[in-house]
């Protein structure tokens, strides 16, 4: 299972827990399981998310390898100038 | 991965390859390209701040002679996607004007005059409808709503309807924390909206063709972008509308969408003729995105001995007429620059009557870390604390859980600071109404998806071609790491920017991600090549590709062979690709992450006329990690941009509206970015803490530069004057108002 | 719009009056070319003056300087003689804009354009500069201080053009300043100014003085009460101190996006005190 | 509307054009004769990005008319190179990364050549008051007051 930090505005769609654990080894997997266990976040990572793996952030991308003790942190899909 | 390497090229400071076209006025900008039978547009705008477009009648102004094609948002069609139909309606007002200066019909016709004619004999019946453009009154749940039910989900139920967006970061029990300091401050700030300010206006020149197809030019950070928006609205595929990136002259996030490029192309094919649209300043002011304005409360903890106990921002952002997600950059960046166990940033996006807003260099973090900094050196200076050992003592490094969640990986952020304190700057002695400021800023930085394509030619030279617009010089820094891969010389490289027909897909230059992301494309193409030359030298050779290595510029022997033949060099190899197997090349396609976060400190010595309030940035000094400066003078230039914007922010930047909801100072006269007067020279201090998810060690540094200043400014006029002020620009007006109140 | 060049002063007389439509002449150009830019104005008739013989010269005589129309900033600056009797018109008239903006620029357009904040005026009021104007009756000199009646709006009449810029002679032990604030250190338009022309005593007191202001009310003022708080003095703290208070009572500027009423009144007294000191020495005196 | 036909010397070359009464100089320039090195950032006197010189004097071309330099001599960025040779301000510029984007660079550029033709050592305040019209939104101005100055003591014959 991974561990995945949820930001605080999302928690009302787990059950008010700031974080889950979920099954998976890519980001694509951790994101789907999230989306399956709990619904209410499917809009938000079908819209985009970043996921941060051990410190390092990475934008919508699928095949990031994940393994069960690393930190993983949702994060909104950012912009810049 | 080789940090500590000897580079041979990095780090040196070349010319820059596009240099003397544009010290000569050759190089071509948005607006100085022509076509054949070219048409010029005009786009009329609407006078008030809201109201709804009861009639458009173009009758009159299709009757004048040279007028060849007039468009309102009738010439729109549907489009699918939410955020496309939003900038369409943006680009256009879809029945109604939702700010001042929003664009209800355009005109082609065949001269600038005629165009000018044209729009006066368009008559629009408006009907004026309630307006705001305050964030906190567009809060108030008697505000006039501009979008109905557009509410993000993310925002509570209840929330009145401008509200858009809400987010909430932080981990730790705030309450908690501040139960437990020693003194707690909580102050409520003001930033106004502020404009990226580039001097040149949006331009291009749509050209549709009667077959469907289509030419634009344009000036974008982000002609991909561009293309798939347009491609969109105008019912296109993609591969039909090629778009070509002009020479850019200034974007600073201000061209990472499209304002006039639709118009440009509706009227095209309406015409059937080519058709130029540049925008007048005043429009651009007018109808191109600002940054934010921001209302903050701000609340933060601290021990006697300068520990933070906990900080709490709440963050209520204005971004104009259409909905969108950026207080979460604010809300992220808030507190990023510290090591807190109790920490919490929430965040609202609000509509209002203005111009949508866009990203505007670092989008949302300046003003919050403004607000943050600013309490930060009130504690310090309560406790009589150095404000720099305060932000030592609380430093984000390595190991630091952030407070928007990942544990940073090495940063250069407490190196910054020590390197701040021991410069001779920090202990000059001030003079009489003078004061000094410090802070610290932050911002993430991205990588994101990139094409290189690298062409080796039979005479040692090489071609490449990349997908991002330069803005700063960064055909230089991707030419030195080619060459730096390559082991060549840096003259030897020629990089171009592709037009999307000819190099694959490219994010749009934001987020500083270009001389990383790029950089590595490039990096990873130069290996393609290289591998590619390695195995023409060991068919040469009549040896394994396994028993030959790349060194310097030529491939080698190696192993029992070593010594066998003399290396071939690049030149060798290339020289007789057409009978080796035919022309090398490398290419790369990827959206590398780890871009690597940045973190900088400013310090500056301000001096305040007590009588006038007049405000002389007397010494300003920047420090930043950023990783490893690939070419200095452009790192250094961002920095001393970044900076200056920064004070411009602080002192005399703002959009003024009047009560009508109507811009009052569209020009260049009355919204009042710096001068070469106004400034001395900005020092810099490149820090240099390698970025581990890059070869060279290379971090973004083009935007963490505008983040500290508003509060390294503040900090010193507030000492310089004598008062607190809690608003951004410290004006003269307000200076004196707070000099004033304080006798 | 047509545009005609012409070589006398009374064509242009001619021109203006049987014009049916708005008319609008060309000198420097720095207003009405972006007024035109904006589509602030719609001019018929576009004059341009430069062509006729003697408007780029300044000549001198025993009783006064005066100015041709199109002398620019830039020109005004690079006559020796004349910056060195009037530094402070000089100095007022090379703050309008930038170094471009200097090299179009002229008094009497920036005079015509009759904006309250226009920076030459004061500088000229404090002097005492008249213009001779010319119409189809022939010709007058007015004070310039009688130019500008309302913002945008002057007494001239529709058929009228000023001729030249009237400066008399600056007497012994005198001297003038100007300053304006603005919240850059160039490209602004003043938020409010002061200018100060006194005349000293044997004694090195002020004998008599005129202090006008701009930016600070519809037309630039000659503040009578700020003069009588200087004559006699030797801008000590009180003179100074009464000064700034009968300048800030003469104020009755606007809110707007350049200033606050509040600002402005008072910004403009100390501007009124600092050009004074200028003035002073300039004239001789010892602070 | 009739056009006025305008004799005028541009570059050192003998040009005609037709213009319209309230076309102005740049955009004749841009427009009509293919000198696009002057820029329009603003229109309006504010941004310097149009500077040229008209009879040795510098202004910005979007406030003078078309039709107002008949018989006078203009000089514009493409005039600054002697050929395929660079004038030290535009080398001194390159060398000293003193432009990022290059919008107001041509500006900036005839801007400084007119002071120094005029000031050969300008301080570093009369050099920064001088190019106060030219704005420039990428540098801070740093690194071109820098490189005016190197420019400028290279031009005095000064080792750098």
């Amino acid at each position: 299972m991974v561990e995945v930090v949820i930001w605080g505005s999302l928690r009302r769609y787990t059950d008010d827990q700031s974080s889950v654990s979920v099954t998976g080894n890519t980001t694509k997997a951790v994101l789907d399981s999230l989306a399956k266990t709990y619904p209410g976040l499917a809009p938000i990572i079908e819209q985009g998310v970043s996921v941060a793996i051990d410190g390092e952030v990475f934008k919508d991308a699928w095949f990031t390898p994940i393994s069960d003790n690393s930190e993983v942190v949702l994060m909104p899909l950012m912009v810049g100038g | 991965m080789n940090v500590k390497r000897k580079f041979k090229v990095l780090g040196t400071r070349p010319v820059r390859p596009d240099g003397v076209e544009k010290v000569t006025g050759k190089a071509l900008f948005g607006a100085d390209t022509y076509a054949t039978g070219m048409l010029h547009a005009r786009i009329l705008r609407s006078p008030h701040a809201h109201a709804r477009i009861v009639s458009i009648d173009t009758s009159a102004a299709e009757a004048l002679a040279g007028v060849k094609a007039v468009i309102t948002s009738a010439d729109f069609g549907e489009v699918d996607s939410e955020m496309t139909r939003d900038t369409m309606h943006n680009c256009m007002a879809n029945g109604v004007a939702l700010y001042d200066g929003h664009a209800v019909a355009a005109v082609a016709a065949i001269s600038k005059s005629v165009a000018a004619a044209a729009l006066k004999l368009i008559k629009v019946e408006y009907e004026t409808l309630p307006h705001v453009t305050d964030v906190d009154a567009a809060m108030q749940p008697d505000a006039p709503v501009l979008h109905a039910n557009r509410q993000h989900r993310s925002v509570v139920a209840g929330t009145p309807g401008n509200v858009v967006y809400y987010c909430d970061f932080g981990h730790g029990d705030v309450d908690a924390g501040f139960a437990a300091a020693d003194k707690v401050i909580e102050r409520t700030f003001k930033t106004a909206a502020t404009h990226q300010g580039y001097i040149e206006p949006h331009a291009c020149l749509a050209n549709v063709g009667s077959d469907g197809k289509a030419d634009l030019w344009c000036s974008t950070q982000g002609h991909y972008n561009v293309r798939l928006i347009c491609a969109e609205i105008m019912g296109m595929d993609e591969s039909q509308l090629r778009v070509t990136a002009s020479e850019i002259g200034g974007g600073f996030g201000g061209k990472t969408t499209v304002f006039i490029e639709p118009v440009a192309l509706a009227l095209s094919r309406k015409a059937g003729k080519p058709v130029k649209l540049v925008m007048s300043r005043d429009e651009v002011f007018r109808a191109s995105g600002p940054t934010m304005s921001a209302s903050m409360d701000i609340k933060i903890g601290m021990n006697a001995d300068g520990k933070i106990t906990a900080g709490h921002a709440k963050l209520r952002y204005q971004g104009g007429a259409f909905p969108y997600q950026m207080v979460m950059m604010g809300a992220m960046s808030a507190f990023a620059t510290y090591d807190l166990e109790h920490v919490r940033a929430e965040g609202w996006d609000v509509m209002t009557n203005r111009p949508k807003m866009i990203s505007y260099r670092a989008p949302g973090a300046p003003m919050a870390v403004y607000a943050v900094e600013s309490v930060i050196g009130e504690l310090a200076a309560e406790f009589d604390l150095d404000p720099i050992d305060v932000r030592i003592l609380n430093a984000s490094r390595e190991g630091t859980k952030s407070s928007y969640g990942p544990t940073f990986k090495a940063i250069g952020l407490v190196e910054s600071l020590e390197a701040a304190k021991a410069h001779p700057h920090y202990s000059a002695p001030l003079g009489a109404n003078q004061g000094r400021g410090v802070s610290c800023g932050f911002w993430f930085n991205f990588g994101g998806q990139v094409s290189v394509s690298m062409a080796i030619n039979a005479d040692g030279t090489v071609n490449l071609i990349e997908g991002n617009p330069d803005i700063g010089g960064s055909r230089a820094s991707i030419s030195m790491m080619a060459a730096e891969e390559l082991g060549i010389p840096y003259e030897k490289i020629k990089t171009i920017i592709g037009d999307t027909a000819s190099v694959g897909f490219s994010d749009v230059t934001d987020g500083s991600r270009v001389t990383f992301a790029v950089g590595i494309a490039t990096i990873n193409a130069a290996k393609a090549a290289k591998a590619e030359m390695c195995k023409r030298a060991a068919k040469t050779w009549g040896i394994d590709v396994d028993a030959v290595e790349w060194i310097d510029g030529a491939v080698h022997p190696t192993g029992h062979n070593a010594g066998e033949f003399p290396p071939l060099s690049l030149a060798e190899i290339a020289a007789n690709s057409g009978r080796t197997g035919g022309p090398i090349a490398g290419h790369h396609e990827g959206a590398p992450d780890k871009a690597g976060v940045s973190f900088g400190v400013h310090l500056v010595d301000t001096e305040v006329d007590p009588e006038t309030g007049f405000t002389t940035v007397k010494r300003y000094t920047v420090f930043q990690d950023v990783g490893k400066a690939i070419h200095p003078s452009y790192v250094e230039g961002q920095m001393q941009g970044g900076a200056v914007q920064g004070i411009g922010w602080a002192l005399n930047e703002e959009y003024i509206y009047g009560e009508d909801g109507r811009l009052q100072n569209a020009g260049f006269l009355d919204y009042r970015i710096p001068v070469a007067s106004d400034l001395p020279m900005i020092d810099t201090v490149i820090i240099e803490v390698p970025n581990p998810g890059h070869p060279f060690g290379v971090r973004g540094c083009g935007e963490t530069a505008i983040v500290p200043p508003l509060a390294a400014v503040g900090a010193a006029v507030c000492a310089a004057a004598g008062v607190r002020l809690f608003e951004l620009p410290m004006s003269p007006p307000k200076i004196m108002a707070a000099i004033d109140a304080k006798k | 719009m047509r545009y005609v060049g012409v070589n006398s002063f009374a064509d242009a007389v001619d021109l203006m009056g049987s014009e049916q439509g708005k008319c609008m002449i060309l000198a420097g150009g720095t207003d009405v070319l972006v007024q035109l830019k904006l589509g602030l104005v719609e001019p018929d008739l576009l004059i341009n003056i430069k062509a006729i013989p003697g408007v780029k010269e300044i000549s001198v005589s025993s009783t006064e300087y005066r100015i041709g129309v199109a002398v620019s900033g830039a020109e005004l600056g690079e006559d020796a003689g004349l910056k060195a009797e009037w530094p402070g018109i000089v100095e007022a008239m090379e703050l309008i804009g930038s170094t471009q903006v200097q090299g179009r620029a002229t008094l009497v357009g920036n005079l015509c354009n009759a904006s309250p904040a226009a920076d030459a005026v004061p500088a000229l009021v404090s002097a005492a500069a008249r213009v001779e104007i010319l119409g189809p009756l022939g010709r007058r000199k007015i004070n310039v201080k009688d130019v500008t009646i309302a913002p945008g709006k002057t007494s001239l009449a529709k058929d009228e053009i000023i001729t030249a810029v009237c400066l008399p002679r600056q007497q012994k032990n005198s001297g003038d300043a100007y300053l304006r604030f603005i919240p850059r250190t160039e490209m602004d338009i003043a938020v409010a100014s002061a200018a100060v022309n006194l005349i000293l005593a044997q004694d090195g007191s002020v004998q008599s003085a005129r202090v006008s202001l701009g930016a600070v009310a519809p037309t630039v003022l000659l503040v009578d009460d700020a003069a009588k708080a200087l004559v006699g003095s030797k801008l000590d703290d009180a003179a100074l101190e009464q000064l700034s208070m009968a300048c800030s009572a003469a104020c009755s500027p606007i809110d707007d996006r350049r200033g606050t009423i509040d600002f402005r009144t008072k910004t403009a007294g100390v501007l009124a005190c600092r050009a004074a000191k200028i003035a002073f020495q300039r004239a001789g005196g010892s602070l | 509307m009739s056009k006025i036909h305008v004799s005028t010397e541009i570059n050192g070359d003998q040009v005609e054009f037709l213009c319209e009464t309230d076309e102005t100089l740049l955009d004749v320039l841009r427009d009509q004769l293919g000198l696009t090195g002057a820029k329009e950032g603003c229109g309006t006197g504010d941004c310097g990005a149009c500077s040229v010189t008209v009879d040795g004097r510098l202004v910005c071309s979007c406030l003078v008319l078309g039709a107002e330099v008949e018989g006078s001599a203009v000089t514009t960025i493409e005039g600054m190179a002697d050929g395929d040779a660079l004038h030290p301000l535009q080398r001194h510029l390159l060398e000293g990364a003193a432009l990022q984007c290059g919008i107001c660079t041509p500006g900036v550029l005839v801007a400084a050549k007119a002071l120094l033709d005029k000031n050969p050592d300008p301080s570093e305040e009369e050099l920064r008051y001088w190019l106060a019209g030219n704005l420039c939104r990428c540098t801070g101005y740093d690194k071109i007051i820098r490189s005016v100055m190197t420019a400028a003591a290279e031009m005095r014959g000064e080792k750098s």
